[in-house]
């Protein structure tokens, strides 16, 4: 169906893979660039998904080879947008395919060069938690199933060339520009997380067993570093006392953050289940301002937290976190609300639900496209009610966490997926 | 191996040698009492044909299947050991030697108790080894039946011609413009005063006239590959280069004739000071007026420098590129030797002008005069003519200034008399050694072939094997291995020939079954050894190391690197080397 | 197929991920060995584009009829593969796989014996199965490229307005006699407060004008048959029955406010107690007069009561209507148990139009937990900037309503905060009430066969992955029908579901799965049973004998497992093809 | 060995064509150097792999050396060039046992060199005799020395790295690191049974949270699993 211009959707997460998806099964030619190895985005990382408790990568890997075979989505990954002219109907695209150093055509993906590059590098998708090497697969159903050379780690030793049996490694690979006459542009970027070694008090990044609630995915995760066993970094020991703090640089006006980033309750009680189901016998609290389980299915899911698992729900946000030099374990204290007491609790481990942020490269690609952002940075639709997935360029859309926290969640982001492709097709039809 | 291990072990007393310091007996005790040993007994020489017989006997008697023979170093006895074991049905790679003589005996001369501990552990590690030895087969490969001759000098020439009349093939190089070497430039000979010439043209003639001698001149060597049987050689003549394939390389590029350092008894300030090759040109080219006087001093350069002029932990350069800066250098320090021929030289000179005018009053200076064989009534003979000879003591050694009407002023220390001398002379003349030549040194290089601490080509052993050296397939003739005159270089030379001929003959060489071997279940094909071998015998072959046997020299450089810990190393297996260690430190 | 079975069985290394455990070269040597294997052949890696030709090549010359590949797991790779075979001629259903990776060799690396085992077993079973394996089609069928919209509110409106802005033919069906539905009521929408008519109008003159778009007004769907791409459908309106013959639904029926009983925070006593929606109008219309205080409670009706599960799947047949009635009375007294999603932005949109109206009037909103999510966060600091007050109150203590002097109510409740009881007087008492699913909806469900989630509304296909597609091919969900939704949300959601039915609709033709049930006739006796478990009404009795719509079969097999003639078989999983694996493995 | 006072015992690896002449020409020539010492011929040092050093070392030898051809000499081109690689690596090794340097000692020996042979011996003995006794018995080190990361990284010594020079050697260094403290911890569960983090961490005095790391490297490759748990914290046991 050459007649129809084509499509690019920037970001293959699970929001770009819908849309990409949609367009492409009717017959849309789709160009899917997403800038890291593989697509699957934040979804990818995620270990269970609430309320149904499903795997998150077991849902998910379908939908992503689907893209990876279907005959009119063409992927671009670990390529970045470069340059953007033209309008609606016709947009001209230049897309940097950085170089993998590894022949896309040639892996198999069997990751012999990986198991055997001497050059270990925390690995990123396991929020830094697990080890990966320096030509690796992020993780194991990873699409394309294809190696990826970092060469910032990579310390050139050429063994992995050696070991290929498809001689698929090429450390001379040079970047490739690569120009597309596209219709319409589809952004789905995501999120990146708050840093929460901006709130000092909480001692993230000081102190071991403070972490982020994506990094409690990966150590949950059966396919994560601990291969699911759920251990404190700082020495392995099974926390049996986890603390959630809710909106850590969300809903906070210092920090310009003023939003909510609306998905935090949700998981939090999940994986407050999750930490159960590991550790029966753990103590869990959640502390929170408001409990956000907003939305069906939800309530049901917070009533059974807290009467099946005996999750106890604090209604604070802490003060300050402390460690106990003896006991290396934390100490966390807070204003309880219902007392109206200051009182702290141990915790052997204790879970920051950062605030989701526009994701970096946001403010950039705004600027490339000519579109704006609102002032969380995020893209601004035009009109917030009637035309939610636009942009204030005709012709590019917007999908998923990228618009803010209009997202809920994963049904959210695959909706307003569907909901853009609808968009670009109507446009498209417009202009043809 | 299958077969439960019976080895015996026969230690050697090399006479005193070892049985003066070691426990001998004790010895053979304690590896009576190590694992596997089914028998030991000593012997005054294992190396003698009783004690090889005595070893083949216990073999059969019995049954033993390995054996550790602890005497003195490998490198000189293996092969005859190896053989006695061949003999008694022992595959000579179940042999394990232990050096209890050069590397014991020998350096603790003084502490006979430590010296036999030691010698236990030596057995007791040779011992451990021998339990893990496997037998090995040596791949043969074919020998290169051509040789090449590296110098053109009268030697040179002797050894050609010998093996060209057997019928070899014979490839010289020689990087004058002509063949004859230093002879050439001599006048009369001693002790029969032929012209040299008439001894060396014939020489020339013949090799120039023989159709299995190719003589290249103006060339130079530059660069030999390969190994025994099979040297790859490449010269540079004038115009093009050459490159020869042979089997076995003759090494006569000669010596070099030691010049004083400028201002040494006034040599190079003077012109009445020479030096005999200058003297025998002159006498040669008859150009020498009738002198009054004559000193000949001996010995200048030679027998005075230590033997090495380093300290040793400062140590870095090889012994091959300290004698070169040495060499050019031109040092007054000289060189350690002695240079054997001087003296009968000179006293040839001393003859010759006696001769040429016998009113000319002709002494020799010297400290010892060596006239050594047969020469001392060529000896008596000068004195008849009535040839001065003074001693001097090397101490003290004679001073030469100017002295009136342009002529010398020799003044030396008479110990016999207790007093100096002094003489007017008209020409000082100069004994200096033959030192070695830069050729040889870079040659020593390229062929990996160790020089003596006098610079000179070190002979696998003095006696035993005064043409090998420790390189298989090169041969060392004439003033190459140290200085010798003429008659001397002929010997050495027709010596050569016939260890070349018999090494030829062979066609097929046994090469060492020491070579690696890959487990290509372990094997990652990540090409490390191929990278590392300096043979290129590792090649990388369907992502797996294949080695080529005959290009394997067993250096072990790729078992010690591959990460896989792939690669073997036949006979020098990490197990055997691992359990050398253990033994070292059972004790 | 009467010809004989020619199968060619291509064995995969894949690099040392197979080879370097399972012995591949023996198992292509066994794989010869077996019955019908007409050729065999083991690859270093079979997806290459090598392996590939080389498959092809081999079905060419040697005339294969059945291809097997042992390699990895047919998840990933099988597309693959079958495309060879159909490019080679070869039906892609005569290809069989063996998983010899996933299931073999990477699940046991340290037996490499058992592993080959298994291996060959693996190889013998396909091979058992290929023999049996029938060229099948996939059947295509058309997809009208019209589409029907049930309920025209907003999402209603702006689903059809993009799929006939994709120029598909849209019926708009909508019960009222006006479209628009609840939004046409609302005053002004949250965030931005801007008219709801402003939202509304301008899809309503759309939708009336797009000449693609047949707006049928106070009509109701009758009857909903046929399937995916052959919707036949039945509506009644004015103009009595009409027939319309749609490719696919989009099912916009909405929701509605749910309405407290009677004596619930006393509403319907003190008639100064409304909902949120009375509120809204009142503002609307101006009604409102100044009051000194109104205090809103949230969650009234919402967040209660226990969630039934209903027997989904039998849902179906059982009888609606009278469920349905059941289900509405029971959720009258306790309330819906889930959150409504809106009902906290709503109310402090309502309490900030009633400041900006009366600003010294005091606001009171009672809540539990304030789900101000996403951004509106603002929204609600605007609000709070208005002065109105928020008091989070025990959720279990719920506040007490009481007639005060004059016609102001007494508000009582636990205010967590301050940690005791605190009273109000209050002109009006607001209670913010959930959305509810509407009875329509159920009765729509029946004739659709789409399941109702727990809560009543209808479930989508994946509560995750599929949002607005349903179980039943062809019928999608937008806006509220699926749950509470604010208008935005119900827009995007509409516009999901278009983009989902344009799929369909833009291509015209259904490729379905071969793999479906087949009936055979003369053994059929109709007794129904497969119509009765067919979990996709699959299957039919069309005049005493069942027939399959293959459309619908997603051949899962449980029809041919439960025909008690055995008169259904399924298409590429036979019993046969199975059995022979089954056999091929244990005989 | 039952001796008053402190014998060192040193290994000394001589190449077969220089070094172990070397030391016969010692012999010929009658230099007396002190017994301590026993030697093992290998072809070439080239052939040292640095297992066998570490070995000694782990079997008591209080120093080992070294000896090959003069750089240029090597009868195998440049074996002696390999080895001192390879030493330069294994001396980077040998801090992280916390073995002094000093006693691993690599030098050339000519055939001709026998002052020196005797020189470097009784030289070795006295820098020992001043040391004293070797402390670290590390077994499990020289099963770093056998992995295929750590050899492979030490191959690399050989050749130019293609990247930064400070970047690269930070990398090995680490490697060589990791590899010592993974093999350690093996090592110590294979002795002592499966044990948790914290015990491992006593046991080897390697922080806690690096142990975790490691053990995350090695459950990844299948080395290592959990064994059941232990006061809230996981045994770790090797396959």
């Amino acid at each position: 169906m050459g007649e129809k211009p084509a499509v690019l959707v920037v970001g293959g997460g699970v929001s770009g893979i819908q849309a990409s998806l949609d367009l492409a099964s009717r017959g849309i030619k789709v160009y899917l660039v997403e800038k890291s190895p593989s697509i699957g985005g934040r979804m990818a990382q995620l270990d269970k998904t609430f309320p149904t408790m499903d795997c998150s990568m077991c849902i998910l890997a379908p939908k992503m080879i689907e893209c990876a075979h279907h005959p009119n989505v063409q992927l671009l990954t670990y390529s970045e947008l470069r340059e953007v002219k033209g309008s609606v109907g016709n947009f001209a695209v230049e897309v940097l395919k950085k170089p993998r150093y590894v022949d896309e055509t040639k892996c198999t993906g069997c990751g012999i060069c990986s198991e055997h590059c001497p050059s270990e590098v925390p690995n990123e998708f396991d929020m830094n938690l697990g080890i990966r090497k320096a030509i690796y697969m992020p993780f194991p159903q990873a699409v394309p199933r294809v190696m990826t050379v970092d060469k910032e780690n990579c310390i050139n030793c050429g063994l992995c060339e050696k070991v290929c049996g498809a001689q698929a490694v090429d450390l001379e690979q040079r970047a490739e520009e690569i120009e597309l006459d596209v219709g319409s542009i589809i952004l789905a970027t995501g999120f990146d997380l708050f840093d929460p070694a901006g709130l000092p008090a909480y001692g993230y990044g000081r102190y071991k067993d403070v972490i982020t609630s994506l990094e409690l995915e990966r150590l949950l995760c059966a396919s994560g570093p601990t291969g699911g066993h759920l251990v404190r970094p700082s020495d392995g020991k099974m926390p049996k006392s986890v603390a959630f703090i809710q909106c850590v640089g969300s809903r906070d006006k210092r920090l310009g953050t003023a939003y909510c980033s609306s998905i935090c309750c949700k998981y939090s009680i999940k994986d407050a289940v999750l930490i159960k189901e590991h550790i029966p016998d753990a103590r869990v609290n959640i502390f929170y301002i408001d409990m956000r389980a907003f939305g069906r299915g939800f309530q049901d899911f917070v009533n059974r937290a807290k009467t099946e698992y005996g999750i106890s729900f604090i209604r604070s946000s802490p003060g300050e976190i402390t460690q106990d030099p003896a006991e290396k374990n934390l100490i966390l204290w807070f204003e309880d609300i219902a007392t109206n007491s200051v009182q702290k609790l141990n915790f052997d481990l204790v879970v920051l639900c950062p605030a989701l942020l526009p994701s970096k490269g946001n403010e950039k690609l705004a600027e490339l496209l000519g579109i704006e952002v609102d002032k969380y940075g995020f893209f601004k639709a035009p009109n917030l009610i009637a035309n939610p997935v636009d942009t204030t360029v005709p012709g590019i859309f917007a999908s998923g966490y990228c618009l803010g926290p209009k997202t809920g969640d994963i049904p959210d982001s695959i909706t307003q997926g569907s909901a853009t492709a609808a968009r670009v097709a109507e446009v498209l039809a417009e202009a043809s | 191996m299958s077969k439960e291990n019976r080895i015996g072990v026969f230690v050697c007393h090399c006479g005193v040698n070892i049985g003066s310091v070691v426990d001998v007996s004790s010895v053979v005790k304690f590896a009576e009492t190590l694992p596997e040993v089914a028998y030991a007994e000593e012997n005054m020489y294992l190396c003698s044909e009783a004690g090889l017989e005595s070893i083949k006997d216990a073999i059969a008697k019995h049954g033993l299947n390995k054996v550790v023979i602890a005497a003195c170093t490998p490198r000189t006895h293996e092969i005859l050991l190896k053989e006695a074991c061949q003999e008694a049905g022992i595959n000579p790679y179940l042999l394990e030697i232990a050096n209890i003589r050069e590397q014991c005996s020998w350096v603790h001369l003084n502490e006979p108790k430590k010296a036999t501990e030691k010698a236990k552990d030596i057995v007791r590690m040779a011992v451990e080894k021998v339990r893990l030895l496997e037998p090995l087969e040596e791949p043969e490969i074919g020998v290169n039946e051509s040789v090449l001759v590296v110098g053109g000098g009268v030697s040179g020439l002797t050894a050609a011609l010998s093996l060209a009349n057997q019928d070899i093939d014979v490839f010289m190089i020689e990087k004058e413009a002509d063949v004859g070497g230093v002879a050439r430039t001599l006048n009369e000979v001693y002790p029969t005063f032929q012209k040299a010439s008439d001894i060396v043209e014939p020489f020339i003639k013949a090799a120039k006239a023989h159709k299995k001698i190719k003589i290249f001149t103006s060339t130079t060597l530059k660069d030999i590959k390969g190994f025994a049987g099979n040297f790859h050689v490449t010269a540079q003549s004038e115009k093009n280069p050459i490159e020869l394939d042979v089997g076995a390389i003759i090494v006569a590029c000669g010596a070099w004739n030691y010049e004083p350092a400028k201002g040494m008894y006034q040599y190079g300030v003077h012109k009445g000071v020479v030096t005999h090759l200058e003297l025998e040109k002159m006498l040669r080219e008859g150009t020498l007026k009738k002198p009054e006087r004559v000193v000949m001093i001996q010995c200048v350069g030679s027998r005075t420098g230590e033997l090495w002029g380093y300290e040793i932990p400062s140590l870095v350069q090889s012994d091959a590129a300290r004698l070169l800066t040495k060499l050019l250098a031109k040092k007054e320090e000289g060189w350690p030797h002695c240079s054997k021929i001087c003296c009968m030289n000179s006293v040839k000179n001393a003859i010759l002008i006696k001769k040429l005018y016998p009113e000319a009053d002709v002494c020799i200076l010297y400290s010892d005069l060596r006239t050594y064989k047969g020469y001392e009534d060529f000896y008596t003979n000068a004195r008849d003519l009535e040839v001065r000879f003074i001693k001097y003591d090397l101490e003290t050694p004679p001073k030469v200034v100017q002295g009136p009407k342009g002529k010398l002023n020799v003044t030396v220390y008479e110990p016999l008399a207790g007093r100096e001398i002094d003489f007017i002379s008209d020409l000082v003349v100069l004994a200096t050694p033959l030192i070695p030549s830069k050729d040889g040194i870079l040659l020593s290089r390229m062929l990996k072939v160790p020089l003596a601490p006098d610079g000179f080509f070190m002979e696998a052993h003095p006696k035993v094997k005064p043409v090998g050296v420790h390189s298989e397939g090169v041969f060392v003739v004439g003033t190459a291995s140290g200085p010798r005159d003429i008659p001397e270089s002929i010997a050495s030379a027709k010596a050569a020939a016939a260890k070349v001929s018999t090494f030829i003959s062979k066609r097929k060489l046994k090469t060492e079954g020491i070579i690696a071997a890959v487990d290509s279940d372990l094997c990652i094909g990540c090409g490390m050894c191929e990278e590392l071998c300096p043979y290129g015998a590792a090649k990388i072959e369907e992502n797996k190391s294949k080695i080529t046997e005959v290009l394997c020299r067993g250096c072990g450089i790729c078992a010690a690197e591959c990460p896989k810990q792939a690669i073997t190393m036949r006979h020098f297996t990490d197990k055997q080397i691992l359990a050398q260690v253990r033994a070292a430190l059972a004790g | 197929m009467e010809e004989e079975t020619k199968i060619g069985v291509f064995i995969c290394h894949c690099g040392v991920n197979i080879g370097g455990v399972v012995d591949v070269p023996k198992v292509t040597e066994y794989a010869k060995t077996l019955p019908n294997v007409a050729h065999a052949e083991h690859n270093l890696y079979t997806c290459s584009e090598a392996g590939l030709d080389s498959i092809k090549e081999a079905i060419k010359k040697l005339g294969l009829n059945r291809v097997i590949v042992a390699s990895c797991t047919p998840r990933t790779h099988e597309p693959l593969f079958r495309s060879a075979c159909k490019e080679a001629g070869l039906n892609p259903y005569l290809f069989e796989m063996a998983n010899i990776r996933e299931q073999c060799s990477w699940v046991h690396p340290r037996e490499p014996e058992r592993a080959t085992k298994k291996a060959k077993d693996l190889v013998r079973m396909a091979v058992g199965r290929a023999k049996w394996l029938m060229p099948q089609t996939e059947p295509e069928l058309e997809v009208k490229d019209t589409s029907l919209v049930i309920g025209a509110g907003v999402a209603g409106m702006t689903a059809a307005l993009t799929l006939a802005n994709q120029g598909f033919k849209v019926y708009l069906i909508e019960k009222e006699e006006e479209p628009g539905g609840i939004v046409r009521e609302l005053y002004k929408l949250y965030p931005t407060l801007q008219d709801a008519s402003e939202i509304v109008n301008p899809l309503i003159k759309a939708v009336k004008s797009h000449k693609k778009i047949e707006l049928l007004t106070s009509t109701d769907v009758s009857d909903i048959g046929g399937y995916v791409g052959n919707f036949e459908v039945t509506v009644s309106g004015k103009k009595g029955e009409r027939k319309l013959e749609v490719g696919t639904i989009i099912v916009a029926c909405g929701a509605l406010n749910y309405e407290p009983p009677e004596g619930l925070y006393q509403y319907g006593v003190f008639d100064r107690v409304i909902t949120q929606q009375q509120l809204d109008n009142m503002l609307k219309k101006g009604k409102l007069e100044k009051p000194d205080r109104i205090v809103m409670i949230q969650c009234v009706g919402a967040r209660k009561g226990e969630i039934r599960a209903y027997q989904l799947e039998s849902f179906p047949k059982s009888d609606t209507a009278e469920l349905l009635r059941k289900i509405l009375k029971a959720r009258k007294e306790e309330g819906w148990p889930y959150c409504s999603r809106i009902c906290c932005m709503n109310a402090i949109k309502n309490a900030i139009l009633v400041k900006s109206q009366y600003p010294d009037t005091d606001v009171v909103i009672l809540y539990g937990d304030l789900r101000v999510y996403k951004e509106y966060e603002d929204f609600y600091t605007k609000s709070r900037e208005n002065e109105v007050r928020f008091i989070r109150i025990m959720e279990e203590v719920p506040a007490e309503i009481g007639q005060a002097q004059g016609d102001k109510l007494k508000v009582v409740a636990y205010d967590m905060l301050v940690g005791q009881e605190v009273e109000f007087l209050a002109d009006w008492v607001v209670l913010s009430t959930p959305l509810r699913p509407r009875k329509a909806e159920v009765l729509l469900a029946r004739m659709l066969k789409v399941p109702i989630s727990p809560d009543g509304f209808l479930m989508e296909a994946h509560l995750k992955l599929r949002p607005v597609d349903t179980s039943v091919d062809g019928v999608f969900l937008a806006g509220t029908a699926s749950g509470p939704k604010d208008v935005s949300e119900s827009i995007i959601s509409a516009k999901a579901a278009a983009a989902r039915a344009a799929i369909l609709m833009a291509n015209k033709k259904l490729k379905t799965e071969a793999i479906t049930s087949v009936v055979d006739e003369e053994l059929c006796i109709g007794c129904g049973l497969c119509e009765e478990i067919c979990p996709y009404g699959a299957h039919k009795v069309v005049e005493g004998k069942s027939t399959v719509i293959e459309a619908l079969c997603r051949g899962c097999g449980a029809c041919s497992v439960e025909c008690p003639q055995r008169a259904i078989s399924m298409r590429h999983f036979g019993d046969q093809e199975i059995l022979a694996q089954v056999e091929a493995l244990l005989r | 060995m039952g001796k008053t006072g402190f014998e060192p015992r040193i290994i000394v690896f001589c190449c077969n064509w220089r070094a172990y002449v070397g030391a016969d020409m010692a012999g010929t020539s009658r230099l007396q150097y002190s017994p301590n010492i026993r030697i093992i011929r290998v072809m070439c040092c080239g052939r040292m792999d640095p297992t066998f050093v570490l070995s000694a070392f782990s079997w008591g030898a209080d120093g080992v050396m070294i000896l090959g051809c003069h750089p240029g000499d090597c009868n195998y081109l440049k074996g002696n060039f390999m080895a001192e690689r390879r030493i330069q690596f294994l001396r980077q090794a040998l801090k992280h046992m916390g073995i002094e340097e000093e006693r691993l000692k690599l030098d050339w020996v000519s055939a001709s060199e026998g002052h020196k042979f005797a020189y470097l011996a009784n030289e070795m003995v006295g820098k020992l005799e001043k040391l004293g006794p070797i402390k670290p018995r590390l077994e499990e080190t020289v099963d770093a020395f056998r992995t295929e990361r750590l050899r492979w990284v030490m191959g690399l010594a050989h050749m130019e790295p293609k990247i930064e020079k400070k970047r690269y050697f930070a990398k090995t260094g680490e490697i060589m690191r990791d590899e010592i403290e993974r093999q350690t911890i093996i090592g110590k569960i294979k002795e002592k049974g499966p044990m948790t983090v914290r015990e491992l961490s006593e046991a080897t005095n390697i922080a806690t949270d690096r142990i975790l790391r490691h053990i995350i490297a090695l459950r990844k490759v299948g080395t290592i699993s959990e064994a059941g748990e232990k006061e809230d914290e996981y045994l770790y046991q090797v396959m």
